[in-house]
């Protein structure tokens, strides 16, 4: 492998930027948020160069990994600060980097009026570093830093404006079901480290062979939950909805493009372990799926832009762990879905922030209309990114998303025939719920309130999101031109199982995917173009809809079946201890005291009582002799 | 003769003893109560030196009597100055100690 | 009972004899001791009992012991008591009813618990056993083995017991002296008092008892002149004691109270 | 030279000269103070350099004849053990000074008496730990309560008699049944070959089971008493809640890690047998006290209550790691000592500033602190992250290892026992949200920032918290040869990879 010592640069120069920034205080706000773009724009330069270095190197040289410092070391308990570069993480380097450069770009007009910019600068700086150390750690222990890392920054971030209490909630709600999540890591490191005696990636691939399938089993189980925590996958996805309370670029990077995704890369990272665990891998599959159509029913009843967006990001990442959860084939796709989503979806958010900006701040689509003769360029971005995610050939999400439909049906049996018409039906509803966010947002009559004022974003805004159009149309096919990004990543898939040959002609499946967004994109043409929208949400709507309004009653049933019981159990607890606990210490104590008042009756102060009591203890002592004698 | 005799007499002449300090409220009474068994004791140990046939019980008997009389003269000094201050010679008015 | 007047027969021997006539009548003056509501009466049953131990000391070959006990104990120590008794005289405290609830109970099962275990527990230990005697002991004189005793191996405690000795009259003589508080009343004081008194009624003090009464007796109120008894002509230990007559039957029931001029 | 009697000296001499000192001169008192335990911090770190780490036997081992009719030496030496301890401990000591200021004033006693008992108490945390004389150990243990007797009765808030009183009442119940099994150690060494408190010497004692079963009982209650595992932990809250929070800081920092430090050092060395009947237990303890702690945390209103529960959370995972037995469980259990004394330190002492300033300990009663005291909501929010253990600082590392040496050989009690970092995560955000986040609810507006002297007490306190996270090597090198060592000589090795069965 190439030692590299040039790595730890991607994560330093943000971290650094964010030291400064904390620690500098107020003196830096006026140049702080240049700083810490410039930052994040030289990290994603040093990503760029060690590309290129990459590039130079044959294929078996091309991972690159350094060793910082020894970090842990204890019996045989080996972790090192070392950081892995390979074909796979520096995808993700440049996606964080590069959409993150933007994003910093971006929030510097968005957050001109906070006053607290300096701070949110320092918390998205604070965010990179720590997703590049998700994504370069070479070890599952190091990667669990970047994982709590970007946790933390997903916490401070969503929480920004935390004088409002439902904010402050919502970001305690991603933290806490992270943690649930990073649980699952916990395990998951326990785990390889007890049967494998290693937790370094490395490490662990050398020893999967050796290792039993139940083992194995446990271990993908345990990453599958962490994932499911980080990337809002079926059954801690709560969490993702609420997190839209931070400010939009927040959403746009983090719940969007860069940290939801981070459960796709653990599975695609721990991918030998996956291949080797087939049951964890159909459990990988079933989760997708699951979060796929639950993302998506979600995403056709929210009236909250961003919320819609992060119904859509849940379906999306449904739809690349589903990919992941297929085996080698799959890997690939998962990680070219999240490179295009990571285009698009960064970039509808951007629009959506755009919206808002020049909307008061308003996240109702029901109180939008008609905004694309007032913001055009918004406009634009955010229609590319629109075909780009419905699948409209040639934009990048047909690509990416036809492929994970075809190798779905190419599972085989009914296996394949139940992911491939939930992918299928899921492509259909994403296309009906898209549909919905473009035509209230941009088409149809005016719904404001009086006092909006609509206009189009400074440049600073708009040159992001233009960027990140140009990603969504071109990505998918300059990733997938020639199977490029199959044929780079391809050295760290196990590929012993060759391509199967396709069950369905990928035409075919194309024009199933085609026909069903066709469908999806009708029946929302027709249901709000055709009909006049109102501007507050209808009351007598079908029960489903009543319950994706409520996000499927997820909140409800976590409320129900952990925190009133939690609540409980805190509330008894306290109240047993205080009882019980101390209340048996306390009752020793009173034991004593009653016991002493009860025997003070004797000491009635009359010499001849006492007289009568040393008679009895004369008698009990000689009683005692007699029978000591006898 | 059995000299155990002497022995029995002893026990039952304590145990009067005893049991008259406990009822008798008047001190004189109850210090008396308490010769009583010391006088007892000093036939048991007369009776014993018969017994062993030395005289070392005599002599603890002897003992005995000088260490009562230095009661006696202690604890009617006492029941005076008792008296005087409280007017009273019986032992439950005495009662200082309790609470 | 045959069993036992044969025994009594066989052991019919002075001492035997002396032994049962005697010891049943101290255990009976001790009991008595108990019961009697004197404190006089009590001294006088002790003083009986200590007798008795005497003799029975004597008995058994103590013939110092027995001597002591009645020089020191029924001479000295009981002429104490009376002198206290005298001293202090009589109060409530020769009630015989029972004050703290529940003790008198506790004290006869005690008491008959306690002898009950001793008895048993000398009847173990010495029964069946004969004594050795001290012929030998007293070979050169009772009164002889004792100070050869008490001068060499006892010599220690006995100057100890001396020790003692002084300590405790110390103490007596500490504990008995009275601090005054005030200064000595005057007989002038003492005569102010009297006339300047509250009343003028005591002023030529206290009437004796029997006065104009029809007996002449310390326990026979005063009769005033008006024939009715006066309570404070009697003295009040008497009183206390119950031993005063009841005047009552002194009042004069006929006074011509018109006094008939003498011409 | 002689390292170890000249630290328990320094602080004594510093004592002396505090109250050499007129009367009235606080500020004298306060300044001597603060210098003694300088002076004893950069001694103990010149001891520290010069400790050989990789050799387990005792260092810097002196001894001198005390009651030399019952074989009692005066008798010091540090393992790397005690090492860290003391360090930790003499670390703490001019921070808490520093830190608390001004809380002396208001106590029953004057501010030099406060200073006097805090000197006096530091030479005894050094003592205790250098102690290798049973004898002596005892006589330190129990004498360190009086002045901690006297900080929080004569000191502290609220109920600070009841409290003080529950505290010493247990703390001297725990020291009976020691001192019982202490006496009877020295009655059968005399039977062995000579009367003696010497450690060594007893831990060569022959004795039958049942024996060592109840000593090892007699001494571990009284430990778990100090730690505090659950169930005898009831009185740490109380006392916490009434000390001040110096005294606290000393109290849950160093005090009590006598308890965690004792089952390594006494319990395990002295009744290895016994040890091994009773871990079975003691693991469940521990792993309630880490839940039940975490619970206790998460319902707390009160803010000081809530820090002591969550230690009882934390000393949970200590005793785990401790009675796991693997190299790098015991590792993390005294890496987690040191480094909850930090995290802990800095959650009181920002707790304390927070509650002086505010008047009320009730957490309801804050609220939006982050826009009016910056740095002091920050100081609070770095604490609390070190306290539910987040990667990079410094007690994940301690707890992971625990967590991770615990389930190579007892993964059911390691499972359960990492849901405890689901709780931590809510006992800690949770008065985050509410202290520092939300609105600025009345009261609070006019709340001031921390100032220079407080910023320069917490800052070391932080620095050390990250520093160690994300290098903890130079520690855990001086740690992991004594954790091997003491894993070896109860006849344990780490369990090997087992390969899932395969």
């Amino acid at each position: 492998m190439f030692i590299s010592n040039t790595l730890v640069y991607l994560i330093a120069l943000p971290l650094a930027g964010a030291a400064i920034l904390l620690l500098g205080g107020r003196r830096t706000n006026k140049w702080g948020h240049l700083l810490a773009t410039a930052m994040s724009a030289s990290s994603f330069g040093v990503g760029l160069y060690q590309l290129m270095l990459m590039l130079d190197r044959p294929t078996e040289q091309r991972p690159a990994s350094q060793k910082l410092f020894e970090w842990i070391h204890v019996g045989e308990f080996k972790v090192d600060a070392g950081l892995l570069l390979d074909q796979l993480s520096i995808c993700f380097v440049l996606l964080i980097t590069g959409v993150g450069t933007l994003i910093h770009i971006y929030s510097i007009s968005y957050m001109s009026h906070d006053k607290d910019r300096r701070r949110f600068f320092a918390y998205l700086n604070l965010f990179i570093a720590s997703m590049l150390l998700l994504v370069l750690g070479d070890s599952y222990l190091n990667l669990y830093v970047g994982w709590e890392g970007v946790g933390l920054a997903s916490y401070l971030l969503i929480g920004f404006w935390n004088q409002k209490p439902a904010y402050a909630t919502a970001s305690k709600k991603a933290f806490v079901m992270n943690r649930v999540g990073d649980m699952g890591l916990s395990f998951a490191i326990m785990i390889a480290f007890a049967t494998m005696g290693t937790v370094s990636f490395v490490g662990v691939q050398e020893q999967v062979s050796q290792t039993s399938e139940a083992a194995l089993t446990a271990i993908g189980l345990m990453l599958l939950v962490a994932a499911a925590g980080k990337s809002a996958q079926f059954p801690l996805q709560a969490w993702l909805g609420d997190a839209m309370a931070g400010p939009t670029p927040v959403s746009a990077l983090i719940h969007a493009a860069t940290m939801v995704t981070a459960g796709v890369y653990l599975i695609t990272r721990s991918n030998f372990v996956f291949d080797a665990a087939p049951t964890a891998q159909l459990v990988v599959v079933i989760v997708g799926a699951i979060t796929l159509m639950f993302g998506a029913l979600i995403g056709t009843a929210k009236d909250d832009i961003k919320k819609a967006l992060a119904a859509s990001t849940m379906s999306q990442i449904g739809y690349m762990t589903l990919a992941a959860g297929l085996g080698p084939v799959g890997y690939a796709f998962a990680i070219m879905h999240l490179l295009t989503h990571g285009f698009f979806k960064a970039g509808m958010f951007l629009g959506a922030g755009s919206v808002m900006h020049g909307m008061n701040d308003e996240v109702n689509m029901r109180k939008y209309g008609a905004l694309r003769k007032f913001m055009p360029i918004t406009f634009v971005t955010f229609g590319l990114g629109y075909l780009a995610i419905l699948g409209i050939p040639p934009f990048a999400g047909f690509y990416s998303k036809d492929l994970i439909i075809e190798t779905a049906f190419d599972a085989g049996g009914a296996k394949g025939i139940i992911l491939g018409i939930t992918t299928l039906i899921g492509a259909s509803i994403t296309a009906f719920y898209m549909t919905r966010v473009m035509i209230l947002t941009f088409t149809g009559t005016k719904r404001w309130d009086e006092d909006a004022h609509p206009h189009e974003s400074p440049w600073l805004m708009w040159l992001p999101m233009a960027i990140l159009a140009i990603g969504s149309v071109s990505s998918g096919y300059l990733l997938s031109r020639g199977d490029a990004l199959e044929n780079w990543l391809y050295p760290l898939f196990d590929h012993s199982d060759e391509y199967q040959k396709h069950l369905i002609e990928p035409i075919i499946v194309s024009g199933m995917a085609l026909t069903m967004v066709a469908i999806g994109v009708a029946v929302a043409y027709f249901k709000y173009a055709r009909q006049e929208v109102s501007s507050t949400a209808p009351e007598d709507v079908s029960i489903f809809t009543k319950v994706a309004r409520q996000d499927l009653m997820q909140d409800r049933f976590n409320e129900a079946v952990f925190m009133r019981p939690g609540q409980a159990l805190t509330t008894t607890l306290i109240a047993a201890d205080q009882a019980v606990v101390d209340g048996a210490v306390r009752g020793v104590g009173q034991v004593a005291l009653s016991s002493g008042s009860a025997l003070r009756g004797l000491q009635n102060g009359y010499v001849r009582s006492y007289a009568a009591i040393i008679l009895v203890g004369a008698i009990a002592l000689i009683a005692a002799i007699w029978v000591v004698v006898s | 003769m059995d000299a155990s005799n002497y022995l029995y007499i002893s026990a039952l002449l304590f145990t009067i003893g005893a049991v008259g300090v406990v009822v008798r409220r008047n001190a004189i009474v109850v210090f008396m109560c308490i010769e009583l068994m010391l006088n007892a004791a000093n036939l048991s140990l007369v009776t014993f030196s018969r017994i062993n046939g030395d005289l070392d019980g005599q002599v603890m008997a002897f003992f005995t009597m000088v260490v009562a009389a230095c009661e006696v003269v202690v604890g009617l000094a006492i029941i005076v100055a008792i008296y005087r201050s409280r007017r009273s010679a019986s032992v439950d008015d005495a009662s200082l100690l309790k609470r | 009972m045959m069993q036992l007047a044969l025994e009594v027969g066989q052991t019919a021997q002075p001492e035997a004899i002396m032994f049962w006539i005697l010891g049943p009548m101290a255990v009976a003056a001790a009991l008595g001791m108990l019961l009697v509501k004197k404190a006089v009466h009590s001294a006088i049953l002790m003083a009986f009992v200590m007798i008795v131990l005497a003799i029975f000391y004597i008995a058994q070959d103590a013939v110092f012991l027995g001597i002591v006990q009645i020089v020191v104990y029924t001479g000295a120590v009981m002429m104490l008591f009376l002198f206290i008794l005298m001293l202090v005289g009589v109060d409530s405290s020769d009630s015989l009813t029972e004050t703290i609830p529940g003790l008198r109970p506790i004290a006869i099962t005690a008491a008959i618990g306690f002898g009950g275990l001793m008895v048993s527990l000398l009847g173990r230990a010495t029964l069946g056993r004969d004594a050795i005697g001290l012929a030998a002991a007293n070979a050169d004189g009772n009164v002889e083995g004792i100070a050869m005793l008490l001068f060499s191996t006892y010599v220690f405690p006995f100057e100890v017991v001396s020790a003692l000795l002084i300590t405790a009259a110390m103490g007596a003589m500490v504990l008995a002296h009275q601090h005054r508080t005030t200064a000595r009343p005057t007989q002038r004081q003492l005569s102010i008092n009297r006339f300047r008194g509250a009343s003028l009624g005591t002023a030529a003090g206290l009437p004796g008892p029997g006065v104009y009464a029809r007996h002449n007796a310390v326990d026979v109120p005063a009769l005033l002149p008006d024939g009715t008894p006066a309570p404070t002509s009697v003295n009040a230990s008497l009183e206390a004691r119950g031993d005063m007559l009841d005047y009552k039957s002194f009042d004069l029931a006929e006074v011509n109270t018109q006094i008939e001029e003498e011409k | 030279m002689k390292w170890l009697s000249l630290l328990m000296l320094l602080p004594l001499a510093g004592a002396a000269i505090v109250s050499a000192l007129p009367k009235g001169n606080d500020k004298a008192a306060k300044q001597a103070a603060l210098g003694t335990t300088l002076v004893v911090m950069v001694a103990t770190i010149a001891m520290a350099v010069g400790f050989q780490r990789d050799n387990v036997d005792l260092q810097y081992v002196e001894s001198y004849a005390w009651i030399p009719s019952f074989g009692i030496n005066f008798a010091l030496g540090v393992d790397a053990i005690a090492l860290v301890l003391i360090l930790m401990s003499t670390i703490l000591a001019p921070i808490v000074v520093l830190a608390g200021w001004n809380e002396a004033h208001g106590g029953r006693w004057s501010v030099k008496t406060f200073y006097i008992l805090i000197l006096v108490l530091e030479t005894m945390m050094i003592g205790v730990f250098a102690a290798t004389d049973l004898f002596l150990f005892y006589v330190i243990f129990e004498a360190m309560l009086i002045p901690v007797y006297f900080l929080i009765g004569g000191y502290g808030s609220g109920e600070r008699s009841a409290a003080a009183v529950k505290f010493l009442l247990y703390s001297l119940f725990g020291g009976l049944l020691m001192l019982a099994a202490i006496i009877a150690l020295y009655v059968m060494s005399g039977a062995q070959g000579g009367h003696t408190f010497d450690i060594d010497k007893l831990s060569q004692l022959q004795m039958s089971s049942t024996t060592q079963n109840l000593l090892f009982l007699g001494f571990f209650i009284a430990f778990a008493i100090k730690a505090p595992v659950w169930p005898f932990h009831t009185w740490l809250p109380d006392a916490a809640n009434s000390a001040t929070p110096g005294t606290s800081v000393l109290l849950l920092g160093v005090l009590d890690k006598v308890g965690t430090f004792g089952m390594i050092r006494y319990c395990l060395t002295l009744f290895p047998d016994a040890s091994k009947t009773f871990t079975p237990l003691i693991m469940v303890l521990a792993v309630i006290s880490i839940l039940y702690g975490a619970f206790l945390a998460i319902g707390a209103k009160d803010i000081k209550r809530l820090i002591a529960y969550t230690s009882i959370s934390h000393f949970g995972f200590i005793t785990m790691g401790i009675f796991a037995m693997t190299s790098q469980a015991q590792s993390g259990a005294i890496l987690y000592m040191f480094n909850h004394g930090f995290s802990t330190a800095a959650l009181f002492l920002v707790a304390g500033w927070m509650i002086s300033r505010r008047g009320s300990s009730t957490i309801a009663d804050f609220g939006g602190l982050q826009r009016i005291t910056p740095i002091m909501a920050w100081s609070f929010f770095i604490a609390g992250l070190s306290s539910l253990a987040l990667p990079g600082l410094s007690s994940f590392v301690s707890e992971f290892l625990v967590l991770v040496g615990t389930f190579t050989r007892y993964p059911v009690h390691a499972i359960i026992a990492t849901f405890g970092i689901v709780l931590a995560a809510l006992y800690i955000l949770i008065p985050v949200q509410k202290a520092l986040h939300g609105p600025t609810t009345p009261g609070n507006e006019s709340l001031k920032d921390l100032n220079l002297r407080e910023k320069l007490a917490i800052a070391p306190v932080i620095a050390i918290i990250v520093a160690l996270g994300f290098y903890p090597s130079p520690l855990l090198k001086v740690i992991n040869p004594a954790a091997t060592h003491v894993i070896s000589q109860m006849g344990f090795t780490d369990p090997a990879p087992s390969n899932g069965g395969k």
